[in-house]
């Protein structure tokens, strides 16, 4: 049977994948900053630990979760994306992909978002399933919000 | 005669195609489709006799109120109420149970007193009672359930005590599909001085209901999962019962004189029905009762008994390595609901997947996230089927698990 | 452009004619008629996209879900709300009120705190605080009210006191016409602390709202009188006040997690919309505030305050013998609602002579019996317009209402 | 304008000339029964007064009452009617006539009553004003069961 409908969401397998063999599973050692968010409705959950060069600089981060392909592929993911990004970049590529998210479908191009996030963007085309990519950005801002005392006020999100 | 394809004519919405696959449509648990008569019912309502009811002098005032108290006498027909005027209109099967919680649970629980339920009910059959026993100190027990989605009889003649004043029980889960045997249960409350509570949401729609032969004292039901519009529901209660109840919502409608300083009630049903009531969709329940009556509710029940018998063969059949298919495998005492669970794929995914072979199955908790839990998942998938499905949609639905527990597994086609 | 006849052309009920006669529907303070938008939108709902709402993952119920999410923003736009989450559905104006008096008013009314009414109140307005005062120890007071029907404004500051936790008021009295200064009535509610509650079952059809300008912490409304199905009510709250309450009805949809002991609440609006919300008819309502914002609410007042002037005049000429016609008679404080008596001829024998030439008036206490009482009667005959309504109807209603007192006084035709 | 439509109501026009000119008002001296009816809905309300001769026959009775035509011709009409009649026979009157009314259309004849009840009958075409004409009756009803210690048991209404 034609699966290309399927595809459309976990396109290129990129999502099939990550699900399947997340990154940034194992646990730190150290870590400056935790961050959880946990979904009661499906049960589904993400937490990351994260450990800071310096101040600011995401230098690795630990993904753990339970829930859908589009959950664990989106922390999967996630995690990649933000490595090595000071904790400014990281909460403004939050900020846009979650505005970006949730704009009407047509409003913004994927192209917006480069490499394997442009898939997760593709999850807006089953907006009931937009809640499932959101979670690990949940957790994320989660885990930056804790360190607001340590950052310069400038990069707090708005 | 019973005969489902013509049966299919009759709803226009089950010709409608989904990613160009023909809509399976397996949520009528959640809420059922309508037939083009019910539809007619609301737009012959509201193009030639929409008019507020009760005490108009004028002819579409008059119309409408006789179709309307029609509507009533037809509900309390199906479910052979001893008279209409003990079937109270309300929203949903919800609003029913909140009325009684409030009505009647403030007047008759008290500090101590018990309410037996099953572990199995809908959150409308749990959280009122619950919020009833935190205001009066009363508690709330369950009956235990076995391996297989069923009561324990054995262990309710010891939950039953003289503190127990109310037993509740959900006649068909909706979440497991098993069938209680309410009419044990009523016994045995009443063995002991407890009302006995049927939660019909997924039963009056789905087998032949008499509340005479139950002997329960409240029955509460949806409209919109027999066929019915939205918005409509029904509270049945005991005449000794409805006339100690004190009203609920109170205004326009319900009463008999208002001064400056205090009202009084209108006779029943009314005194338990304020403000304009939702006419149009209780013409509309009473068509959905006369169309399943045209059908006969044995003949649905049978339908329905076939299609799980079929369903369940299918499922053993196509042996789905890691899916756990939940509830009793006895016809007899489950109704056409599905709910599984498989290992790796998530419920979302799978119903992501179904959706676009145009298979509407449901996904979550079902509204009884404490079961869901205890059966160790978080959510299940959830088919649930209605007089109109066919075996050949439960073939579709099965391979298109089969299909997806492929997919998502190893990414094959 | 406000065309009525091209209106009058999108209601399929407005060609009927009842005893031969062309239907002069005049008892729109009761319910409205409903254009063939608003049937269309029910009858697409059922045929198209009918499943429950909220986390359903499949094609139908997404569908479901946007478009009633849909309805609640228009509705909410309709009324210039801050945002969606602050309107919640009910079933009616006073399923609203209920609400309100359940929820903030348990929490909120405390021995000897004093509700300020006025002396127009419908029941549903009425009722539900007797009850609560009841249950409170709290008081009611009565702003009084002048001889032409209009509030005695003057009496207000002595009369909000510190002890005063509520004011609620009546719009538009829908048993006089009187529009009340609601505007003026919150600042001083607010002055001394006091809640503000606007009744706007019968404002809101009929002329704009803006909750922010008006200021009211509650506003309450029907749908059914608005060219919506019946079944569908709206509550607003101002979010500060709407984030303190307890939920009223409990269940289903309105949870975030259940357990079998406990249960946390859903975010807003869903914490108070317990069980299946009425789907259909939200969207219906929905398609009502489209059809009333392509006409403009402007126009709806205006040609409802010219159809005022016109009928006032009309019977003034027609100068009929012991016709007492009550309520304001300033067209900018009044709205399309002429409440009367007659000596001599008894409301229900004028209304049922008026329904055999086609003209369907209400008789009665209009669900404000203190009030019609203090008028020294105990029925009147009510005619109220809507948009739809021609200055030829109320032609026919004059005439009509001449003829019967002819016919009851002696018998001449 | 044609009339015939609100003539099927106020038929011959014996309930109009009722209404207008409602017989047996005067107060009774001595009266053995009273009776009294209210529909609070609409304000309308009736009252009798009844003398006996003996223990069982209606020898006199007084109506008075406020409300629509349909409620005083009700009123006056059955004041007429059981005039003469003994306790069981109004009695059985009542009965036979809250019944005949209470009967879908055309189930029994009109001609059932003779005289002037038969115009009250034809009320049935006006459902919503049937309860108009069943006032009297329920304050009939009112004032013979008071008679119910006096009356032989057989008399009883069933
Ligand atoms: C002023 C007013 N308030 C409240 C209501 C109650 O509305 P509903 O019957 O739709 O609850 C009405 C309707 O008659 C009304 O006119
Ligand atoms: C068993 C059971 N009880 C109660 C309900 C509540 O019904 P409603 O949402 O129509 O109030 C449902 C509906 O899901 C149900 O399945």
């Amino acid at each position: 049977m034609d699966q290309n409908n399927i595809d459309d969401i976990y396109r290129d397998r990129v999502i099939l994948d990550h699900c399947r063999n997340p990154r940034n599973t194992s646990l730190l050692d150290h870590f400056d900053l935790t961050g959880d968010a946990i979904n009661p409705f499906c049960g589904d959950e993400v937490h990351f630990q994260i450990g800071l060069r310096g101040e600011n600089l995401i230098e690795r981060i630990q993904f753990s979760g339970d829930g859908c392909a589009i959950n664990m592929a989106s922390g999967s993911l996630l995690s990649e994306a933000v490595t090595g990004l000071t904790v400014k970049e990281a909460t403004q590529l939050s900020i846009r992909f979650v505005e970006s998210m949730r704009k009407p479908i047509g409003e913004n191009a994927e192209g917006e978002f480069i490499g394997e996030l442009s898939a997760l963007i593709s999850v807006k085309n089953f907006p009931v399933r937009v809640k499932c990519a959101l979670l690990a950005w949940s957790a994320l801002e989660d885990a930056l919000s804790k360190n607001k005392s340590t950052i310069e006020p400038d990069s707090l999100p708005m | 005669m019973f005969d489902v394809e013509k049966i299919r004519d009759d709803f226009p919405i089950l010709s409608k195609t989904i990613y160009g696959n023909p809509l399976v449509y397996l949520d009528n648990a959640a809420t059922s489709q309508k037939p083009r008569q019910v539809i007619d019912a609301l737009v012959d309502y509201y193009e030639n006799y929409n008019a507020n009811v009760h005490r108009g002098v004028h002819t579409l005032s008059m119309e409408a109120t006789d179709k309307f108290e029609d509507a009533r006498e037809k509900v309390s027909t199906f479910i052979n109420s001893e008279s209409s005027d003990l079937v109270v209109w309300t929203r949903n099967a919800s609003e029913s149970l909140n009325l009684i919680a409030y009505s009647w649970g403030e007047a008759n629980v008290h500090e101590g007193d018990e309410i037996l339920l099953t572990p199995m009910e809908h959150h409308s059959n749990l959280v009122p009672w619950q919020e009833l026993a935190r205001r009066k100190n009363a508690v709330i027990k369950f009956i235990p359930m076995r391996g297989n989605g069923t009561l324990d009889m054995d262990k309710v003649d010891e939950l039953i005590t003289e503190r127990t004043v109310l037993v509740s029980a959900v006649h068909m889960s909706n979440a497991l599909g098993t069938i209680n045997p309410v009419r044990e249960l009523g016994e045995k409350a009443h063995q002991q001085g407890a009302k006995f509570l049927v939660d019909g949401a997924q039963s009056v729609p789905h087998m032949p209901t008499n509340v005479q032969e139950l002997d329960c004292d409240f029955l509460v039901f949806s409209g919109h999962k027999m066929l019915g519009p939205t918005g409509i529901g029904v509270l049945y209660v005991k005449r000794d019962i409805l006339n100690t109840m004190e009203p609920f919502l109170t205004g326009g409608e319900m009463v008999l004189d208002v001064s400056y300083q205090e009202a009084s009630w209108a006779d029943l049903p009314m005194k338990f029905e304020a403000g304009t009531p939702n006419i149009a969709d209780s013409i509309g329940l009473g068509s959905a009762v006369d169309y399943l009556n045209s059908l006969g509710m044995e003949n649905v029940r049978t339908h329905e008994k076939n299609l799980t018998t079929y369903a369940l063969n299918r499922f053993k059949k196509a042996d789905l390595d890691g899916m756990d298919l939940f509830g009793p495998d006895d016809p007899e005492i489950r109704g056409g609901v599905f709910s599984f669970n498989t290992v790796d794929v998530h419920p979302h995914d799978l119903g992501t997947f179904l959706d676009r072979k145009g298979i509407a199955v449901r996904t979550g908790h079902h509204c009884a996230m404490p079961l869901v839990r205890s059966l160790g998942v978080a959510a299940t998938v959830r088919a649930s089927f209605y007089l109109y499905n066919t075996e050949r949609e439960v073939d579709i639905l099965v391979d298109g698990v089969t299909e997806a527990l492929r997919y998502f597994r190893d990414g094959s086609e």
